[in-house]
Formats: C-alpha cells, sequence, structure tokens
C-alpha cells in the first residue's frame, strides 16, 4: 500500500507532471509567472484547493449521484477557492492584489476538476491525499521554474532581490504576456527533448 | 425517472446549502480584517498625498467623495481625491491632494495600475511622481527630456504613454477639486 | 494587328533556331516498323492481321465497331513479324504489330478514294473519311478528329480554330508545315469546317514565326471566312483553352470541353492529314518531326513513317552528338522522358530531343518559399504551391477545393520554381488520388 | 452620447487591447486544444461568443439582484460558476434537440466552454469594472469576438505549420505557445489605443 | 551510346535558372544603397552594427541545422538578408549586444524553430525587431545624430516641428539606420520589381492606404509616407515572400491592411510607429488571405 | 442565527434546487439517444471538457475513440488510467474472424529485375508509377520505394537491400493500409494459415518475362497441372491461386521452374493408413482427389497413384495414430 501511495505521489511530479505532460492549467501557469513570489503563492494555492477537495471528494464520493457528480464537484471546488480567497485577501493583501482574478479562476483549472474525476472519485483518501499532493507539487514546481526565469531575466532578480547586478539590461519581454508565452512554449519544447532523450 | 430529479435536486441543494454555510463563516470570519487592511490602505494613501493633515474629513460633494485634510489648528489645509482613467493597458488609479489655498498639487499616489513593468509601471515610482509635487494647477505639458519649465512634466523615457496618461489624470482631478471648491479663489 | 494572349504564362528559352530553317526532309524507310494497336483516346481497336501475315502499305491493322476510335494502318509493306505488347513512347506496353518491310512497297488498292471531287463531298462523308484514315489530333493528344468534328445536335459551333501555335521550345513541325504547305493546309481547314458545320475560322500563329505568319496569310488571301490571329510568343499559348481565352475572350468551362462554347480546336498537322486522306486517299501512316536538341548532330525536321523506331530518326539526323542523357519524345515541357532508343513512334510524336547531362533539368526540392510564381504563372490560375503541398502530405480530400482536376499539366509551375520543387509531379499524383475517391 | 462612446471603447478594448487570450491569459486550454482547424475554431470561437454574451447578461443580473441586493460578495464563484454551467447545459441539450445541425456547428463545442476560464473570468471581470447591464453585454461579445479573433488566426498558423518542418520536440503545444507570444507581441501594436 | 542509361523523370525537362539563392542575394544586394546612406548619414558605427547583426544571424542559422542535422545553407543568404534587414531597423546608437540578441532572435525563433526557411509565418526580421522593442524600449528609442540625442522624424510630427521634406527624402534626418533615406531604399525596391523579386502590390496598398487615411485624418501624407520606417517596411519587408500572401487579391488586402494598422497605430494608437506591427500582425491573417482569397480557376463559373 | 446565513442558504440552496430542477427537466425533455458504447467512454473520461485533447469536450473525444478517429490514449487529463478502460470497452467489441496477413506477390527485386533507367524526381512508388509506368524491366514489378512500408502504422513492413518489402507477419495486423498504398497492386491480404503464394504478377508472356526477371511466372501452367484441386488458374499469362481453396500441399511450389511459388510448410513424402483406423469416413470425406476408400468402421486405404501428399486426411483424421505421415527432408 505504501509503495503504491508513493507511486501515486510520484506521479504528478515528473511522469504525468500537469503542465509539461498533461499540458493543462496553462492560464494560471502563464498568467501569475512573472515573479517567484506570484508563481510560488499561486502554486500553493492551486495546491490547497486541490488537496482540499480531492479529501473531500474521495470521502463523499458514495453520496454524490453519477449524473451531478460534475456539478457538484465544481461547486465543491469553488467553495474551497473562496475560502482560499478570503483568506488571502485577509492576511495576505498583496500577494491577493498581485494575482487578482485568477485566485478565482482556480475554480476553472481543468487540472483540480481533472484530478477529481480522474482520481478522487475512484479511489480511497489516503490514495487522493497522495495524488493531490504530487500532483500540486507538480505543479508548483513548474510555475516556480518558470518564474525564476521570467523574473530573473525580466527583472534580473528572483523574490525581488536583485540577483544579475545593475550591469544587466532587463529583458521586459519577459514578463509581458508575449514572454510568458515563448518561455513556456520554450520549457515545454525543452522538456520534450528530455522525455525524448529518456525514452 | 421523476425520482432521479428529485436525487439532482436534493444533492446539489444540500452542496449548495453546506458551501453557503462554510462560506458564510468565513465572510464573517475575514471581512473584519479585510476591512482593516483596506481602511489602512486609504489612510496611507490620503497621508501621502496630505502629509501636513492631522486629521481627515470625508465629505460628498456632488456626488463625489472628498477627502479634506484639517492641521492641528483645525485649518483645513487641503483636500484629496481619488481619480482615474485610462493608461496603457488598463485604468490607472490614483489619488491627489492638492493645496486649494494656494492651487498647488501636495502629492500623487498611484493605487493600482496594469502598465508595463519596469516601464510604464516607473509613473510609481518617485522619480515620476516628483514631477508633481508642488506644481502650480494648469495645463501641463509632458516632454522627453529634461523639464525646463514648471507647466512641463518629465516623461518616463520609453513611457510616455503612461506618463501621458497620469498627467491628463491629474488634469482632471484638479478640475473636479476646482469646481467643488470654487476653485481658482 | 493587335497580338493577343492570355494572364500569365512563361518565357523559356525557345531553341526554336536550331531548325526553324531546316526544311522537312523524308526520313528513310525503315527495315521495320512497331506499329501499336491502341494510338488514340478511346475504345480498343481489334487486330485485323494476324503473325505471318503479308500486308500492304497503307493496308489497315485494326480497327473497332465503335465510333470513338482511330483504325491503324501500316506505312511499309511486308510481313507481320510477331504482336506483342511493347513499350510505347506513354512508357505503357501496348500491344503492337512489328512488320519487317520489304523492298516491293506495294500499296493497297486504298478504298478511301472515291470519284467525287473533294468540294462535292457531304459533311458526312467527309467524317467518315477522317474515321477510316485513322486521323487524331496530331499535336499530341491523339484525339479521334472525326469524333470532334461530329458536333452533337444540341451544340452550335461558331468558331473553328487552327493551332499553329507550337509554344513548346525546340519544335519547328507546325512552323515548317505552315511555310511550306499553307495551301494544304487551308484546304484541309476548309474541309474540316465543312464536316463541321462551322462558318468562320482562324489560324493562330505566335508572333515568333513571322514566315509562317506571312506564308498562311497569302494563303487566305481569297478566304473571307479564315484569319490569321497573331500571338504573343508565351508558354502555353498553344493550350487550347489559352488559345481560346486569348483570342475570344471565353472560357472552357471547368470539366468541360471547347464544344460547349462553341469553338473546336485542331492541329496544323492535322488539317495536312485530312486534306491528303479525302484528296489522295491517303490513311494517317506519315507525320512531320523535328529532331533536335545539343545531343543531336545535325538537328533537322523530317517526314516520317508512323512506327519509325526513333533510332532510325535519330540515325537519319546525323545521330548523337556527345554523350546523350536524355531523350524526350515530344516537347521539353509536357513530352515524356524515354528509358530506351528501340521504342517506336506513334501518330501523336511530333519531336525528338536529345539533352547533355549538364542540361538536364534537376529537382532537388528544397523548402518552398512561397515566392508565388508558380501562382504568378500558372495559366489555369491554380496555386500549384498549395496543391502540391496536399498532395505531398497526403491531404488528398483538400484538393478538390482548389481545383486539382482543372490542371493541365503544362509544367509551368516545374518550371519557374526557384526552389527546384517537383510541384507538376505532386500534382499528378494529387490528380490520380483524387480520381480515385471521387470513385 | 457619453454612454455610447464607453461602449465602443469598452468593445474595443475587450477585442483588441485586452485580448482574452492574448494579454489577459483567459481560455487558453481551448486555444491551445482548439485550434488546429479554421472551421473547427471559427465554430469554437462562435459557440464561445454566444455563451460570453449570455454569461454576461446572466451574471450581471445575479449579482445585481441577488449578490448586491443580499450582501452576499462571498457567493460570488459558486453561484457564477453553477450558473455558467447549468445555463451552458441547459443551451446544449436545446440545440442538440432542436436543430442537429446548429448543434455539429455549434453545440458540441459548449460543453467545452463551461470549464473555460475565460467564462468565468468574464463574469467577475464585469462587478469588479463595475459595468452596467448594456456595457457589461458589449463587454461580454467583445471578448467573445476577441477570443474568435486569436483562435481563429491560431488555427490558420497551426494549419499552415502543418505542411511545415517543425522540430519534432516542438510539435503541438510548444510551438502554439510560440506562435501565441509572437501573436501578443504583435498585439502590442494596439496598446494604448483608446488612451487618446 | 556510351552512357549506360537514359536519365528518367517527368516533365518538364527543362528549368528557369532562378534560384532562391538568387534571389535572397539580390535583394541583399538591392539593399547596399541603404547600407552606403545610413553610413555615410551615421558613419562606420552603422556598418557595425550591420555587421554585428548579419554575423549573429549566420551563427544562429548554422548552429540550428547543426542541431538539426540538416544541410548547412548558409550560403542561401537569407540568414544574412535577415540579419541585415534586422540591422536597418535599429537606431544607430543601438548597442552591440542588443544587435546580437535581436539577430539571434530573429534567426531562432523567428524562423527555425518553425523549421526554416520557407516555413516561418512570420517575419524573422521583424520578430527580432518587435522582441528588441519589447525588452528594450528605452535602447531602441534612442536616437543619436551628429552625437546629440534627437527624436525620429515622426516624434517631430507629433511635436508639430517642420522638416524639410527633401531632408526627409534623402535622409538626412535621425531614425533607424536603414530607414532614413528613402532615396537610397525606393532605388533598390526599384530594380526589385524590375526583376520581379518583390510584388508591387503590397507596397502600392500599404502606401496608398497611409495616404488616405493621412488624408482623412488631416495629416501630411508625405511626412508620413517619407518619416518612418513606411517605405523600408513596405518594399522589403512586407514584401517577405515566406510571410507574404501568394494570391493576388490576397496581397492586395495584406497592403491595404497593413497600411491601414499602420495608419490607426500611428494617428491614434499609444506608438509613434506602427509598421512592425502592422506587418506583423497582418503576417498572421497570411494563411487565411491565402484561404479564402483564392483566385478564380479558368473555366469555373461563379 | 445571523441574517446573512439565512440569506445565503437560501440564495444558494434556491439557485441549486432551481438549476438542478430545471436540467434535470431538460435532461428528459431534450433527451437524445447515443451510441451506448460513446456513453460509455464518456463515462470513464474525466468530464473536465477542458478541450486539450483537440476535440470539442469529452464526448466529442469519446465520439471521435468509438469512431478509431482519436488514439484511446489522447486524454491527456485522465493519463493512463483512462487510457487503459478506454482500451476496455474499445476490446469487448474486437472479435476478429479470419485474420489476414499481407503478401507480396512480386519476389523481382533490385536483382532480378533491372532499372532500365536513372531515375530522378521524388522517391515514391506513386510518383513513379505515374511517370511512363516505372523505370524498372519488369512492369510490374515492385518499384522499390517503400511507400508501403511509410504508410504501415504497425511498423510490419521493412525494405530489403534487394528493394523488395519484407512483411513482418507477426506485427502484420492484416489492416490493409499497404495494399491501398502499393500502385503497382502487388501486395494482397491472404488468410495467415494458407501456405502458398504465387509471388509474380507479371501478365507478361513467358518469353518476355524469362528475359527481364528470374523468378517472375513464365505461365507455364505446370502448377495448374499439377494442384489436385484446381485452385490455380491462369490468368492472361500469370498464375493466380484461389485462397479459397489452396489445401496448403504444396505441390505447386514443388513444380515451379522458376521458383516463383513459394511454400512454407513441409511438403510429405508418403502417407499411409495404419489398423488404427476407426473407418470413420472423415479422411475419405476430405480427400480431395477420392484416393481414400473404404466401408464405413472398417480400416481405410490410400491408393497411392492417385493420392496427391496434400495431408488434408491426417489433418482431419480424429483417432491418434490412424494416418501416418512421412515428410521429405
Amino acid at each position: 500500500m505504501l509503495k503504491r501511495i508513493l507511486y501515486d505521489f510520484k506521479n504528478g511530479l515528473w511522469r504525468e507532471n500537469p503542465i509539461i505532460v498533461l499540458v493543462i492549467g496553462m492560464c494560471p501557469t502563464l498568467a501569475v509567472t512573472n515573479t517567484v513570489q506570484n508563481g510560488l503563492a499561486m502554486g500553493i494555492a492551486t495546491s490547497f484547493v486541490l488537496l482540499s477537495s480531492e479529501i473531500v471528494i474521495s470521502l463523499f464520493k458514495k453520496f454524490i449521484p453519477n449524473n451531478v457528480r460534475i456539478p457538484s464537484f465544481i461547486l465543491i471546488i469553488a467553495t474551497f477557492v473562496t475560502f482560499t480567497d478570503f483568506f488571502l485577501k485577509a492576511f495576505f493583501p498583496d500577494i491577493a492584489t498581485s494575482l487578482s482574478l485568477f485566485i478565482p479562476l482556480i475554480v476553472v483549472n481543468c487540472l483540480i476538476l481533472g484530478r477529481q474525476e480522474a482520481f478522487a472519485s475512484k479511489n480511497p483518501t489516503r490514495r487522493a491525499i497522495a495524488d493531490a499532493l504530487g500532483m500540486g507539487i507538480g505543479f508548483t514546481w513548474v510555475l516556480v521554474l518558470l518564474s525564476a526565469v521570467r523574473e530573473l531575466l525580466g527583472m534580473g532578480s528572483i523574490f525581488g532581490l536583485t540577483i544579475l547586478g545593475s550591469w544587466y539590461q532587463p529583458m521586459v519581454i519577459m514578463i509581458l504576456p508575449a514572454g510568458a508565452f515563448i518561455s513556456l512554449g520554450v520549457l515545454v519544447g525543452f522538456m520534450n527533448v528530455l522525455k525524448r532523450r529518456g525514452n | 425517472m421523476e425520482k432521479k430529479i428529485s436525487k439532482l435536486v436534493i444533492t446539489l441543494t444540500v452542496i449548495g446549502i453546506i458551501s453557503a454555510i462554510a462560506l458564510s463563516f468565513v465572510y464573517q470570519w475575514t471581512t473584519p480584517y479585510i476591512e482593516e487592511h483596506q481602511a489602512e490602505a486609504q489612510k496611507k494613501a490620503i497621508n501621502a498625498v496630505l502629509p501636513q493633515a492631522e486629521e481627515v474629513k470625508e465629505v460628498e460633494k456632488a456626488g463625489q467623495t472628498f477627502y479634506e485634510g484639517y492641521d492641528s489648528n483645525g485649518n483645513r489645509i487641503g483636500v484629496a481625491i481619488n481619480a482615474s482613467g485610462p493608461g496603457y493597458q488598463n485604468v490607472i488609479e490614483l489619488m491627489i491632494g492638492v493645496n486649494i489655498n494656494v492651487d498647488k498639487i501636495y502629492a500623487i499616489k498611484i493605487l493600482s495600475h496594469e502598465e508595463t513593468p519596469g516601464l510604464g509601471a516607473r509613473i510609481n515610482g518617485d522619480e515620476f511622481k516628483s514631477n508633481f509635487v508642488d506644481k502650480e494647477f494648469g495645463d501641463y505639458d509632458v516632454v522627453k527630456r529634461q523639464a525646463k519649465t514648471e507647466m512641463e512634466v518629465e516623461a518616463i523615457a520609453g513611457a510616455t504613454i503612461s506618463s501621458k496618461s497620469v498627467t491628463s489624470i491629474v488634469e482632471k482631478a484638479i478640475k473636479q477639486i476646482q469646481s467643488a471648491y470654487g476653485g481658482g479663489a | 494587328m493587335s497580338i493577343l494572349t492570355f494572364k500569365q504564362g512563361i518565357h523559356p528559352e525557345y531553341h526554336k533556331d536550331l531548325t526553324k530553317e531546316k526544311p522537312l526532309k523524308k526520313a528513310n524507310r525503315p527495315k521495320e516498323v512497331i506499329i501499336p494497336l491502341q494510338q488514340h483516346i478511346g475504345a480498343p481497336l481489334d487486330p485485323l492481321v494476324k503473325k505471318g501475315d503479308h500486308v500492304k502499305k497503307y493496308q489497315k491493322l485494326a480497327d473497332t465497331e465503335s465510333f470513338v476510335a482511330a483504325p491503324v494502318h501500316t506505312s511499309v509493306s511486308g510481313t507481320i513479324k510477331s504482336i506483342e505488347k511493347i513499350r510505347t513512347p506513354s512508357g505503357q506496353k501496348i500491344l503492337s504489330f512489328i512488320i519487317k518491310a520489304d523492298e516491293e512497297d506495294e500499296e493497297v488498292d486504298y478504298s478511301l478514294k472515291t470519284n467525287k471531287e473533294a468540294k462535292d463531298l457531304s459533311p458526312k462523308e467527309i467524317i467518315k473519311i477522317i474515321r477510316e484514315a485513322g486521323i487524331v489530333g496530331l499535336g499530341g493528344a491523339m484525339f479521334p478528329t472525326h469524333v470532334k468534328l461530329s458536333v452533337p445536335e444540341d451544340k452550335k459551333i461558331d468558331y473553328f480554330i487552327l493551332n499553329g501555335i507550337e509554344c513548346e521550345p525546340f519544335l519547328n513541325v507546325d512552323n515548317r508545315m505552315m511555310i511550306e504547305r499553307s495551301s494544304d493546309i487551308i484546304a484541309g481547314m476548309k474541309l474540316m469546317m465543312k464536316a463541321a458545320g462551322v462558318k468562320k475560322g482562324f489560324i493562330g500563329i505566335e508572333n515568333n514565326k513571322p514566315r509562317a505568319i506571312s506564308n498562311m496569310k497569302s494563303a487566305v488571301k481569297n478566304e473571307d471566312n479564315i484569319e490569321i490571329k497573331v500571338f504573343e510568343t508565351k508558354y502555353p499559348q498553344g493550350g487550347e483553352k489559352m488559345l481560346i481565352k486569348a483570342a475570344l475572350g471565353r472560357e472552357v468551362p471547368k470539366g468541360g470541353l471547347p464544344l460547349d462554347i462553341g469553338v473546336i480546336v485542331n492541329n496544323i498537322s492535322t488539317a495536312v492529314a485530312v486534306f491528303e486522306a479525302v484528296n489522295e486517299g491517303k490513311p494517317l501512316t506519315e507525320r512531320p518531326i523535328t529532331v533536335t536538341g545539343e545531343g543531336i548532330m545535325n538537328p533537322t525536321n523530317l517526314y516520317y513513317k508512323i512506327g519509325t523506331p526513333i533510332k532510325d530518326l535519330i540515325e537519319k539526323a546525323g545521330g548523337f552528338q556527345g554523350e546523350p542523357a536524355k531523350i524526350i519524345l515530344g516537347g521539353p515541357m509536357t513530352g515524356s522522358a524515354q528509358q530506351s532508343i528501340e521504342v517506336p513512334t506513334v501518330k501523336g510524336t511530333s519531336g525528338i530531343i536529345v539533352l547533355h547531362e549538364k542540361s538536364v533539368a534537376k529537382f532537388d526540392a528544397k523548402p518552398c518559399i512561397r515566392c508565388a510564381r508558380c501562382v504568378d504563372c500558372c495559366p489555369m490560375y491554380l496555386l500549384p504551391l498549395k496543391l502540391s503541398d496536399l498532395s505531398q502530405f497526403e491531404r488528398y480530400d483538400e484538393l478538390e477545393k482548389y481545383d486539382v482536376q482543372s490542371c493541365i499539366e503544362c509544367g509551368t509551375c516545374s518550371y519557374i520554381c526557384p526552389a527546384d520543387r517537383p510541384l507538376l509531379d505532386y500534382i499528378r499524383i494529387g490528380k490520380m488520388e483524387d480520381m480515385k475517391m471521387k470513385k | 452620447m457619453e454612454e455610447l462612446r464607453v461602449v465602443i471603447l469598452v468593445f474595443i478594448s475587450t477585442v483588441l487591447i485586452n485580448n482574452f487570450i492574448l494579454v489577459k491569459f483567459l481560455g487558453i486550454c481551448p486555444f491551445l486544444g482548439v485550434s488546429k482547424q479554421v472551421e473547427t475554431a471559427f465554430s469554437m470561437g462562435m459557440a464561445t461568443t454566444f455563451v460570453m454574451t449570455l454569461t454576461a447578461a446572466a451574471t450581471w443580473l445575479i449579482n445585481t439582484y441577488i449578490l448586491e441586493y443580499f450582501n452576499l460578495p462571498f457567493l460570488r464563484y459558486v453561484s457564477f460558476i453553477i450558473v455558467i454551467a447549468s445555463l451552458v447545459q441547459f443551451v446544449e441539450m436545446f440545440i442538440k434537440k432542436s436543430s442537429p445541425v446548429l448543434y455539429k456547428a455549434l453545440g458540441i463545442y459548449l460543453p467545452l466552454i463551461t470549464t473555460n476560464c475565460a467564462i468565468l473570468g468574464l463574469a467577475l471581470l464585469i462587478p469588479l469594472n463595475g459595468y452596467n447591464f448594456i456595457t457589461s453585454v458589449v463587454f461580454g461579445l467583445g471578448a467573445g469576438i476577441g477570443f474568435t479573433l486569436a483562435i481563429v488566426l491560431m488555427a490558420g498558423l497551426r494549419e499552415s505549420l502543418e505542411f511545415g518542418d517543425v522540430p519534432e520536440s516542438l510539435k503541438g503545444v510548444p510551438i502554439t505557445l510560440i506562435l501565441a507570444g509572437i501573436m501578443a507581441m504583435a498585439f502590442m501594436g494596439f496598446s494604448g489605443l483608446i488612451s487618446i | 551510346m556510351n552512357k549506360e542509361q537514359l536519365i528518367f523523370t517527368s516533365n518538364p525537362h527543362i528549368k528557369d535558372s532562378t534560384s532562391v539563392e538568387d534571389i535572397m542575394w539580390t535583394v541583399v544586394f538591392a539593399l547596399v544603397p541603404a547600407v552606403l546612406a545610413s553610413t555615410y548619414f551615421f558613419g562606420l558605427r552603422a556598418l557595425l552594427v550591420i555587421a554585428v547583426s548579419i554575423i549573429g544571424a549566420v551563427i544562429t542559422e548554422y548552429i540550428f541545422l547543426k542541431i538539426r542535422k540538416k544541410e548547412i545553407v548558409i550560403d542561401d543568404g537569407s540568414a544574412v538578408l535577415t540579419g541585415l534587414l534586422l540591422a536597418l531597423t535599429l537606431p544607430p546608437s543601438i548597442p552591440l549586444w542588443t544587435a546580437f540578441l535581436g539577430s539571434i532572435v530573429a534567426i531562432g525563433l523567428g524562423k527555425q524553430v518553425f523549421g526554416g526557411l520557407g516555413f516561418n509565418p512570420f517575419n524573422p526580421a521583424l520578430v527580432g525587431r518587435a522582441f528588441l522593442t519589447a525588452s528594450y524600449p528605452v535602447l531602441m528609442t534612442t536616437w543619436v545624430l551628429d552625437g546629440t540625442s534627437t527624436a525620429t522624424p515622426l516624434s517631430y510630427i507629433n511635436n508639430g516641428e517642420l522638416i524639410e521634406t527633401w531632408d526627409l527624402f534623402i535622409g538626412n534626418i535621425g531614425g533607424s539606420l536603414g530607414e532614413t533615406s528613402a532615396l537610397a531604399l525606393l532605388l533598390g525596391a526599384a530594380y526589385l520589381i524590375y526583376k520581379g523579386y518583390i510584388n508591387w502590390r503590397i507596397p502600392t496598398g500599404m502606401i496608398s492606404s497611409v495616404i488616405v487615411i493621412s488624408f482623412l485624418a488631416g495629416e501630411n501624407p508625405i511626412l508620413h509616407i517619407f518619416a518612418g520606417s513606411l517605405i523600408i517596411g513596405a518594399f522589403y519587408m512586407a514584401t517577405d515572400m515566406v510571410t507574404s500572401p501568394v494570391t493576388k487579391k490576397a496581397r492586395w488586402v495584406f497592403g491595404i491592411g497593413a497600411g491601414l494598422l499602420v495608419a490607426i497605430i500611428r494617428f491614434w494608437g499609444g506608438y509613434p510607429e506602427g509598421v512592425m506591427y502592422s506587418i506583423l500582425l497582418m503576417n498572421t491573417t497570411v494563411p487565411l488571405l491565402d484561404r479564402y482569397l483564392k483566385p478564380k480557376t479558368l473555366g469555373v463559373v461563379e | 442565527m445571523d441574517s446573512i446565513y439565512i440569506y445565503s442558504i437560501l440564495s444558494m440552496g434556491g439557485i441549486g434546487a432551481i438549476l438542478a430542477l430545471g436540467l434535470g427537466l431538460a435532461a428528459k425533455k431534450f433527451h437524445v439517444e447515443v451510441d451506448e458504447r460513446i456513453k460509455e467512454v464518456e463515462k470513464v473520461l474525466p468530464g473536465a471538457n477542458c478541450g486539450a485533447c483537440g476535440y470539442a469536450g469529452c464526448s466529442s473525444f469519446a465520439e471521435a475513440v468509438i469512431k478509431g478517429d482519436a488514439e484511446i490514449n489522447g486524454c491527456p487529463v485522465g493519463g493512463n488510467e483512462v487510457a487503459e478502460k478506454i482500451a476496455e470497452i474499445l476490446g469487448v467489441q474486437e472479435e476478429t474472424n479470419e485474420t489476414v496477413k499481407a503478401q507480396l506477390l512480386c519476389s523481382g527485386g533490385i536483382k532480378e529485375t533491372k532499372k532500365i533507367s536513372e531515375y530522378h524526381g521524388i522517391e515514391t512508388c506513386k510518383a513513379v508509377s505515374s511517370i511512363n509506368g516505372g523505370s524498372k524491366s519488369c512492369q510490374y514489378a515492385c518499384l522499390g520505394y517503400g511507400d508501403c512500408e511509410e504508410v504501415c502504422p504497425f511498423d510490419a513492413i521493412e525494405m530489403s537491400e534487394n528493394g523488395l518489402p519484407i512483411i513482418d507477419k507477426e506485427k502484420c495486423t492484416g489492416c490493409g493500409k499497404c495494399v491501398q498504398a502499393c500502385p503497382q497492386n502487388i501486395i494482397v491480404l491472404a488468410p495467415e494459415d494458407k501456405l502458398n503464394h504465387i509471388r509474380c504478377s507479371s501478365h507478361e508472356p513467358g518469353k518476355v518475362v524469362s528475359k527481364i526477371c528470374e523468378v517472375g511466372c513464365i505461365g507455364c501452367s505446370l502448377c495448374v497441372k499439377t494442384c489436385p484441386i484446381d485452385a490455380i488458374k491462369m490468368e492472361d499469362n500469370l498464375a493466380v491461386i484461389d485462397y479459397d481453396k489452396c489445401i496448403n500441399c504444396g505441390l505447386c511450389s514443388e513444380k515451379c521452374p522458376t521458383g516463383t511459388i513459394e511454400f512454407n510448410g513441409r511438403l510429405i513424402e508418403k502417407v499411409v493408413i495404419t489398423d488404427q483406423c476407426v473407418g470413420c469416413t472423415r479422411c475419405a470425406k476430405a480427400c480431395p482427389v477420392n484416393a481414400i476408400e473404404g466401408e464405413l468402421k472398417k480400416v481405410h486405404e490410400i491408393d497411392q497413384n492417385k493420392c496427391v501428399k496434400c495431408g488434408l486426411c491426417y489433418d482431419v483424421c480424429k483417432v491418434e495414430g490412424a494416418i501416418e505421415v512421412t515428410y521429405k527432408k
């Protein structure tokens, strides 16, 4: 059982990584990765919603009739998202401001709904937790990596700390929408190369 | 079939109700904190644009909220107002404080904007904002070199539009204040 | 006189000077002729002779009951050595008579000869003679001429066009015919016009053939219903759709025939063949050809017996000069490369071009740079680059949207492509696949 | 008159300057997924435009007459998403039954739209921007047209790349993202268009 | 017969001699007057920028081709042309590393990721320039003439200052390297049109629509043609074969559309110059234009 | 209780109830019949309708999977688990009747059929065949550019050095893609259990064939005469085998003078019926040449003069040891 749980956990880290392998949940991936702080916060927020809804849904899966499962799942997810949103607004107002719209949009992140459907609604709670953690961390590390690249190139800093010094001319495009698309495109392409090498 | 529908209705309703209860609780729990943050931010902004004010009063005039600042002696030393207008990407919101006695600006503070980071976003920088400190009322010229006259505003290099936007919002705000307080005295 | 032309097209190097001034000579009588059974578009023929039979010159070798067919005749007298499948210029192996020529050269008592004067013949009789003579379009299409001239009841034809444009580089067959046999051409043309019941006609000639123009003009001096129209030298000016568009402004409808817009187009040499069939009772067993190219010792124009292997004709033109790398039957734009010099000539063979290796066009395809030269030159206003892409990537179902079947395979696109892409090859595959899908 | 000006500005701004996909990153999933063919992309765009306009109207009503009336802002996400989901499903079922032709052209894209974050994003942006009913509907329409524009252009580009020689590792999502990036750079030309 | 086997191919058996290389190098050649003009007006530094940009483009092309194990086709001139075109759109005072980076982006992101020559949907030089403009707006909008910082003619226009039309035409003004001398650019363009290597419909459509909108907007059309990068854009960038439409109708629409966008961005948009964006924007529409504006096939009745 | 609770409960409960009711009624009213399997596939899909698969939502994808347009692992959200489940659903209906495999009816590679000219151009069979019928001495021969190799979805075809496709019987699924792709029409689908194949498609007369190909059918008709059950016919100078009739005796292959006919089984030297025979008459009925005689429940006998050594009697015999077969070496 432990082995199984470990497998579920590791699944999301690389083999079925939500962003670079499954290519889902792209909106926040692109929108909030202009600074590492945002990327990390988004990753944690998403992971939290993922974890809590997977727990709830795997616990109550028996009581939800099949034909309303999607609306029910969305409702449950939306509840947790609202919770996250108010929580951030109350205690981390700066982060809440910079992530603005993208916290509520966690509701429609295919990753979350997808995992409920594909995993939580069919598996015991223990495994659901492992899956949510794995997927959440898998989602977060890519966000952080991407935002680190973008912040470093686009502002010469990481976590707001200047790294590259004053000689560096920040490549502003990296923190603009265009830079988001291009750097994610290059990243996924690069991961494809790694994957192909692996095979 | 009917049974199915009723089951459907019950499930959704129950989940809806549970979520409503949970969220009401969260809302009640977090509201004080959020309001506190907002009030604090507002206060900070007013303080930034009316630095000498000891006391601030909210006044409604012509459907607009004005913040009047008084010194310790109860003299009205200035008025602050929220103003907004289109920027380069999206709406720019700012707060401006003026001395209506001498028709001069105290300072401005950018509340929110979506200007290009590293460029237009520098409207939030002191260097640009200082353009407006102690400026007389009037129509300003945005120039791409060093400002030579009082009426010139030095644009941020590479972000002329953002600079112009802020300037025109400021101009608009001054006119509002002047019309409310019978400007130009 | 205004010079007519169509939009788009190309200006290749013409190489016509090699044989422009060479009068048509009679080729040597071959020792052996190979006469394929199928030398027309239409119903297959049944052989009338068998192995070992002795045949006289002009004797009919094969025919069928079907109307849409042109019988074949022997161009020499001799013995049928064998009947076997032989690779013809088109590359297909076709059942053919191999006839060993004898010395007698005895002619059949040719039954086409009527007692009537040519001018007294009825249209029906002319058409019958043309069919008996096995005349097909000598421009290369090999469509039975009598079928073309038999206008359906519901169609009205107002223009008869004789195509002397010969826009293919290297070839001078029609040019020489117009210079040397202008009056025969007009006589043949009038017979054909009578057969088809057409009142008005013109002869189209490109402006790079001044002698042909002047000779033809003097030949039509007394004909008030036939005129000479001069066209710009451009490829493929001689394509019948381009010719009609340029001269009359009419467009042959997609998938239709010139007949549909009241026009019949025939080749210059066909008119001469009709003239000979009606006036001399001679079936189509001889025709003119240009043997040319840098690989030929003495480029020349010949009048040869159909069925002569091309090696005999090359020999008559002085043999090879240098090392031949490519032998083309027909023009360099639409003709077909041959794999051996044993191939026989057929009714549609109008040229033999021998090239050295250095002049052989190479199509080492590089990526398309979308320069659109093919689009700007395609005489059918197609998008060759799109058609060839769709075909290369096997998206055959989309080809129809781009009118792939309208392609006349003139080769303009491949010729002009700076990236050396074999556009026509891909389009041709696309056409075949598109046809397959429609079935 | 002023009203009309605002409406027009909102429309232009949503279509070009603040394009949902290229600037706001809303609706990326279908943008990547359903942009392989021009026809499909266009149908998807039309369906999205339809739902966006409908959503803008519906959520404005819910927000104004229930949530703000009873002062329940915390129910926004929950109620919007469930309204959108049901609305879309309802429309889908209706079209499926009433017009199979329309269903083939538009209807099959409807389920895809429920979880399209562009729709929820749109619903949430309306109260944030404080639009009135008319402006909200125009905002929804503009967002839909902007979405259609981006996805159809992208589909055209991707179709032409089919005949190309894109490196194996970049095929599919990566090259689409790079294309989107360059498109976003080009769309930067529209910035500042309405600030004059 | 000495040769063992004859060559067997399909028709046609002859070919036009123009090759892709011919076209590319001819365009490079046509830009020589513009290069000379920029050297004359901006000094040797102009040459240096151009050289760096070309070298960057060629090196990037080489590396990509090597990685993809493809035939090295540097000699087709397309990378050189991209580097040259990019350099001509840069301000003379640009740091050399920026020019180098721009040409890497132009070839890498603008061309090779799509499979190399012939497959890039966007004009690579403009992708490079757009990248630099977004990344380093300050460097990209600093104009130096005779050691002093000036604005471009278009900014002058915005500021209501007057310029001699003649100076504008021969290029005795500030601006990007290649866009200053309309005369030099037009010389090269005339040669290319004569050779048939650029299509006249696109520049005609583009420039005439700018003229029309200028009139309607009450601006001086002459200034708007010769100031800024309209000439180089209309004749050298918009006409880039790979990224422009192939059908005649589509070329008209492409040219007119680009001209309209130029005018909209210049007159009402946030930038003084809109040529680059308008061409990039029209590049995105090319597949659709080609698809829906096919020529009517001969014999098809509509 | 706080009023906010009441309002929120009323609102959410109300919205939920109304919408659920509406949807339930709508589902009933607007019900449309769908293929059961599509429904089943839809059930195992995540239902997120995210569009990442490139189809318009989960039900579109399900439809495409059933139609065979989409890959079973086409859903990125569902991952491997979903793919396995779809495979299960699809697997149920994959019952094939008779397995067929692709067979190449030509053995004229580059060695056997020379190229008579130097072809320049697009290197596909389709292209070559579209120009003047190809450049090989035999116009019916394999052109050797490997269109079949290219098109095979299972990597079952590989071009040999001799320019002939080698079909891997293990990998071949008999999908017929290569049959369609071959412009020469020299690949056919033949039942997997048939062991005789006439590897030539040339309709040339024997005289010509012997000149241009070392292994072509020369139309000698020996196989036709040999075949005990008339499964081979001459069609326009070419021997053609009728796979429905063929009994895998391999006699034709033995007689073929040019080695055109291939036989993948073992040739029988002699067949004898032993005393074990129980006289069930199965063998007698099976014998294609009526070489076996015998009364019911009595030991049967083989007329060795008539026997063609096809081995069919051995195959049908149910009694072990009743028929003995000796194979040739």
